[in-house]
């Protein structure tokens, strides 16, 4: 039973949210809604778990949607990259659900909550199915159910925060533009080509002549996708979307949706378009790399700058993504590796680091910087967890931070441009002052006399505890997720030659 | 800390460098034993590894130079360092 | 490999990190007991180690060796291992935890570093003693000790930033993270050399020492003085033995801390700048890199340890009864606290090298081992700063401390622990200047070398006696400086005055750049894009609808670029 | 470019035109309706190009009945632009939905303003106009 149900996971791991989504829609008692949102999460963080071990023992899954054999039916395919992807979003979703029971209490009104809940759902599965489907199309559709539901997430934060709504329209316009110019790449792709399977593309292409139909679909292609993942001139979206959505919301979109993005990129980019490498070499270096460097300085420098933590987080993660950038311009195994591994890591270290915030909003109603003098003395665990995650984003030995720092110069070494490894370093300097500014303010000055912050409930320091452990467990056993990386970089360029 | 710091110098026994005679005992038993070191060098063979070194009493003599040498460089140096105490909170 | 990795549980360092992370889970009752168990315990257990690398984990392409024993290394453990126990001695009255805590996980992260069989393990130990240490400065509270602790913490990470440059060129250059000897002939190795350079406090970088750790408390200064310069003299020795470089800024770093302490009022620093002093002599011996030589640093680095901790406790204790360490406010102690008087003197006598204490023993190896070379110039600097060391360690530190005038000042005798662990020092210290052989018996090279011949004892006596000589001159003529509050200006004024300075000068122009940017530039360009639709579109607002619509437009700016590069 | 090309591909031009006002309007409008319509005129410029690429020229409904050798027009393209008119849909709505949640916090819809409150929130002042 248990067997035949097995052979079912693919279909289940997007499947499942997408069934308990409208019912907690329909549900009327938040706690309910919770309970079923939280069994659906963990349950698709096992089905997750159980791909990626399967994936590891047995290589490629391919699982054919009502039993339609690729290319004519939709195919999801499962491979050590996506594998790895799906574990993140699941796990982070997971950990984030537990958490968010008393958060989404404090910062959503009451008639909200089981919508929010049902959106939630919602959203991983776009992210989950976005992943796993190896149908161009089909990402386009899972990216919307995504992005449709995270607009409103974000928008729930009107209850606490009116700006949450302007956030969100101007989140909801960029998104649907991207989107849009997604979609136009993948139909010009489907005029040269006839298919819209991932590896039928793949193939076709590597046998067609050079067409600009080709040419233009990789630049709609990429910059549409550019938007979703907010490289740096494409992220003004960003940062008042994330400031103002509720804390769960944002723990969880920082941590998941950009980073699916990052993986739909490298998927196009190698697998698809990896048998041409003759214009896609252009984009890395001339487009790429100039903007991965930008974004890792100027937004970081913004960081410096802001007086919320929330906003400041959000700007550190569009410089966060400059590194992912950099990695994939590289277009080496190394390069790749260090992207997948940053991926996988930045979703532990903003997902601690975000609902670290929350747990703060969650007692003081605020995540000014100001605001939290002396906190380290009132919540000593969040705090502590903040440091934590923080010293994992400068990328101090033993995080998680420092391997995919290492990774990455290592890359920019391998590739024989040592300025660019000096830049990271620097960069991360950066990232030291931002995150120095919160511990100053926490740790070195006195609380206000009148404070009435108490120390975090247990039900959110538990998952942020979680994650802080990761961040370290993962830094100290770096082998489980490089040895990942590498084989999933190895399998994207190993698609192009 | 400071409280414990008594004044009662008067009821004090004085002890034996208290009286300044003594220091200059103390001196005088210096200067003796300077000479038994300086002297010293006569008494036995030397394997020096610079030529410098076959100067009679050549380190006293070169202790002593040294040391006043860096108590007036010294002096010299404060000159040229010295700013009162709050410099910095400036 | 298995069997390699096992004990690594019990690995020595982290008997003394995590053993020191559960001090607070301890009973203040009983944690003096715990506390000092750590230490011993860990000596214990690894002595027991024969030579050899253990703990080999393999770490992306390389195999890290988390523990190397050999004669080295086990010198330098040794002496962390004691001091550490005896820092707990001498804090016995102390209840902070937070000093508590980083007095036992500091000394275990430099002898992480000590034990390190590879430039990465080197490195995390690296920037977890800077990091550990910090706390120590911290702990002073005030908020100089705040300042001057995250001046401290920047230099301490700049020099881990510079040592993690240098490792990952330098892995990437030869395929080896190996932490062995290094030939100075290549970029990476010179920033690895620099990292080091920094810890170790070479001239024009030595100030963090002066700067931050007077301004810890009575006891974590001394904890302070002992580790982070020690780990980085280890790891000079390591890497850099018979680098020529070395005998000089050696040499030089033997030289400038003497004027300085002549003129400096508060005796805590003064005795940092012979922590600088001192470490030149041990650096001058790495750069001559004999066997001989080697011996003569580690050595000296293990006597130096325990007499200069000596007099730092000696100090402390005088801070901590009289609640000043200024010498001008200081004199005629000596009455209230003639035990802690008489240790210090022990010391002082220690660190001026008398024959029969500590110092002539291990001073007279890297004087020998100079000499050996025939280096004049260095061998007479060498002479010239011992001298030194006699003026202000030897004679300031006491005479101004305990008698000169008598500034009035009656206190109690320092606690029992206090006096415990300086008597445990004194009596190290006197003991090895007797009896040298095992000590000599520890030493990394095996060797055969006589310190107590008539040369060396006539001639040591002659140098120091006769400079005592010419301070009673100085003194009974006047001409010896008067003590005098005041801050000198050293190379921290750089970072202290200038640095701040230049950054407010940067900042108010980053401020005027942003203001212009945000004022004129966005608006000029606003105006520049509405002009331009105020030509096409009635009443077209884009300059000021620019968030969805900023988005849109380097969306398609994006894309044509993307085009264009595809296209051609 | 012959006269024969350009009238050849009438429906790209028509879809090019049509994506051209569409962001046009995103870019210029002000207010969030005009916004919302121009991302519509976007979008549907988006389901014409995949119609008009189903269309083969004098083919009929694939319909199987039809028999043989007689050549059908591609209904793969139809069925996704199905899936994207209804997330075009979807979007619009919940466009809308957060339009009129705009109006009731802020009590208008002209970006612009909602700018100058956003930012009196957050700096407490009046834009530098």
């Amino acid at each position: 039973m248990l067997a035949q149900i097995s052979l079912h996971f693919p279909a289940l791991q997007v499947v499942l949210p997408l069934i308990a989504s409208p019912i907690c829609m329909v549900l009327r008692r938040e706690r309910a809604a919770w309970g079923v949102a939280l069994v659906v999460s963990w349950a698709s963080f096992l089905i997750a778990a159980h791909l990626l071990i399967q994936v590891l023992d047995e290589g490629v899954i391919s699982y054919h949607m009502g039993g339609w054999p690729p290319p004519w039916g939709i195919e999801y395919r499962i491979d050590a990259l996506n594998a790895f992807v799906l574990l993140l979003v699941s796990g982070i979703g997971a950990l984030v659900i537990t958490y968010a029971h008393k958060s989404v209490i404090a910062e959503i009104s009451p008639d909200n909550r089981c919508r929010f809940y049902a959106l939630f759902l919602l959203s991983l599965a776009g992210l989950l199915g976005v992943t796993i489907t190896g149908d161009a199309f089909n990402v386009f559709v899972f990216l919307e159910i995504a992005s449709l539901s995270t607009y409103v997430m974000v928008a729930l934060g009107a209850g606490h925060d009116k700006r949450a709504l302007s956030s969100s329209i101007s989140y909801l316009i960029a998104g649907t533009i991207g989107a849009t110019f997604f979609i136009i790449g993948v139909g010009l792709l489907y005029m040269a080509t006839g298919t819209l399977n991932m590896m039928d593309l793949a193939a076709r292409i590597a046998d067609l002549g050079d067409s600009r139909t080709l040419r233009a679909a990789f630049a709609f292609i990429v910059v549409g996708i550019g938007l979703k993942l907010a490289i740096f001139p494409l992220h003004l979206w960003l940062p008042n979307a994330y400031t103002y959505a509720p804390s769960v919301v944002t723990s969880f979109v920082a941590a998941t949706s950009t980073k699916v993005a990052v993986y739909v990129l490298m998927r196009f980019v190698f697998t698809v378009f990896g048998t041409r490498f003759e214009f896609q070499g252009l984009t890395l270096t001339y487009l790429f790399l100039p903007l991965a460097l930008l974004g890792m300085f100027v937004p970081s420098i913004v960081a410096v700058f802001q007086e919320n933590a929330k906003r400041m987080l959000a700007y550190s993660s569009i410089a966060q993504i400059g590194y992912m950038l950099l990695g994939i311009s590289f277009a080496t195994v190394a390069g790749l590796s260090a992207a997948t591994i940053h991926l996988f890591n930045h979703g532990l270290m903003k997902g601690t680091l975000f609902m670290v915030l929350g747990a703060v909003a969650y007692r003081l109603r605020s995540t000014d910087i100001a605001s939290m003098a002396g906190l380290a003395s009132l919540m000593p665990w969040t705090m502590a967890a903040f440091v934590g995650g923080g010293l994992s984003l400068i990328g101090v030995p033993l995080t998680v931070g420092f391997i995919s720092k290492w990774f990455l110069i290592q890359a920019a070494l391998e590739s024989g441009q040592w300025w660019i490894a000096a830049l990271v370093v620097i960069s991360s300097l950066i990232a030291a002052v931002y995150v120095w500014r919160v511990v100053e303010v926490a740790y070195l000055q006195p609380a206000p006399a009148d404070s009435q912050a108490t120390e975090a409930p247990l039900s959110m320091l538990i998952p942020i505890w979680v994650l802080v452990l990761a961040n370290f467990y993962f830094g100290i056993h770096a082998s489980l997720t490089t040895n990942m990386a590498t084989r999933a970089a190895e399998m994207l360029l190993g698609a192009g030659t | 800390m400071t409280d414990e710091t008594k004044q009662t110098q008067a009821g004090e026994k004085a002890t034996w460098l208290d009286n300044p005679k003594h220091i200059d005992y103390l001196v005088w038993a210096l200067v003796a034993l300077c000479v038994l070191v300086a002297g010293a060098d006569f008494f036995y063979v030397k394997h020096p590894h610079f030529d410098v070194e076959h100067i009679r009493n050549f380190y006293g003599f070169y202790g002593f130079a040294c040391f006043v040498f860096i108590v007036f460089a010294g002096k010299l140096l404060r000159k040229l360092v010295m700013r009162d105490e709050g410099y910095y909170d400036r | 490999m298995i069997a390699n990795v096992l004990p690594l549980s019990l690995f020595p360092a982290l008997i003394l990190i995590v053993g020191g992370m559960l001090i607070p889970l301890v009973p203040q009752s009983f944690r003096k007991v715990y506390m000092l168990a750590l230490p011993v315990v860990g000596l214990l257990h690894f002595l027991s180690y024969p030579f050899g690398s253990y703990g080999e984990i393999s770490l992306f392409d390389f195999t890290l060796s988390i523990m190397r024993v050999d004669g080295l290394s086990r010198i330098f453990s040794a002496i962390f291992f004691i001091a550490t126990a005896l820092n707990i001695i001498y804090a016995w009255h102390v209840r902070d935890t937070l000093q508590q805590v980083t007095s036992v996980v500091y000394p275990g992260t430099a002898l992480g570093g000590v034990l390190a069989g590879d430039l990465i393990t080197l490195f995390v130990f690296w920037e977890l003693a800077a990091i550990s240490s910090v706390f120590l400065i911290w702990a002073g509270r005030t908020e100089r000790a705040i300042k001057a602790s995250v001046r401290y913490l920047i230099i301490q990470v700049g020099s881990g930033v510079l040592l993690l440059g240098g490792l990952i060129l330098y892995a990437h250059d030869t395929g080896s993270i190996a932490f062995d000897l290094m030939e100075l002939s290549s970029f990476p190795v010179l920033l690895i050399f620099l990292a080091f350079g920094v810890k170790s406090a070479f001239p024009l970088l030595h100030n963090w020492v002066q700067d931050s750790y007077p301004e810890s408390t009575v006891s974590g200064t001394i904890v302070l003085s002992i580790f982070t310069t020690k780990l980085a003299v280890y790891s000079l020795a390591r890497g850099f033995a018979g680098t020529e470089q070395l005998i000089w800024i050696g040499a030089i770093m033997t030289l400038f801390p003497i004027f300085f302490a002549v003129i400096e009022d508060n005796l805590r620093r003064v005795l940092t700048y012979s922590i600088n002093n001192q470490v030149g002599f041990m650096v001058v011996a790495i750069g001559i890199g004999t066997p001989l030589a080697i011996n003569g640093a580690a050595g000296y680095a293990f006597c130096n340890i325990i007499f200069e901790g000596l007099l730092f406790m000696s100090m402390g204790a005088v801070l901590f009864r009289t609640g000043t360490i200024q010498a001008s406010e200081l004199g005629g102690i000596y009455k209230s606290m003639p035990i802690t008087a008489f240790f210090c003197i022990i010391g002082a006598l220690s660190i001026a090298a008398f024959p029969l204490f500590a110092g002539f023993v291990t001073k007279g190896l890297i004087i020998d081992a100079v000499s050996g070379e025939h280096m004049i110039w260095i061998w007479a600097i060498l002479l010239f700063a011992s001298a030194g060391v006699l003026e202000h360690a030897g004679i300031k530190i006491p005479y101004f401390a305990f008698f000169a005038h008598d500034s009035g000042k009656r206190c109690e005798e320092a606690p029992p622990g206090m006096l415990i662990a300086m008597g445990i020092s004194a009596v190290l210290c006197i003991g090895i200047g007797v009896y040298p052989a095992p000590l000599f018996a520890l030493l990394p090279f095996p060797m055969d070398y006589q310190p107590y011949t008539t040369a060396h004892v006539i001639t040591q006596l002659q140098l120091l006696l006769f400079a005592i000589l010419a301070f009673v001159v100085l003194i009974r003529v006047g001409v010896y400086p008067p003590e005098i509050r005041s801050t000198n200006l050293d190379t921290d004024w750089f970072y202290r005055k200038l640095t701040p300075a230049g950054l407010s000068v940067i900042g108010r122009g980053l401020n005027v750049a942003r203001q212009w940017i945000s004022a004129s530039s966005q608006k000029r360009l606003d105006q520049f894009i509405g002009r331009l639709y105020r030509l096409h579109g009635p009443e077209s607002t884009l300059a000021r609808s620019w968030p969805a619509g900023h988005m849109a437009l380097w969306i398609a700016i994006l894309l044509g670029v993307t085009l264009i590069l595809n296209y051609f | 470019m012959s006269a024969e090309f350009v009238l050849g591909h009438y429906n790209y031009w028509i879809v090019v035109v049509l994506m051209m006002v569409g962001l046009y309007t995103v870019m210029s409008r002000g207010n969030l309706i005009k916004k919302l319509v121009g991302l519509n005129i976007f979008q549907t410029s988006v389901f014409l190009l995949y119609i008009s690429i189903g269309k083969v020229k004098g083919a009929t409904a694939p319909i199987e009945a039809a028999g043989e050798g007689v050549l059908y027009s591609n209904p793969l393209p139809h069925v996704l632009i199905l899936t994207a008119i209804v997330v075009g849909v979807a979007t619009m709505a919940v466009g809308l939905a957060i339009i009129v949640r705009i109006r009731e916090a802020y009590g208008t819809i002209e970006e612009d303003e909602i700018l100058a409150i956003d930012h009196k929130l957050e700096f407490g002042e009046g834009v530098n106009a």
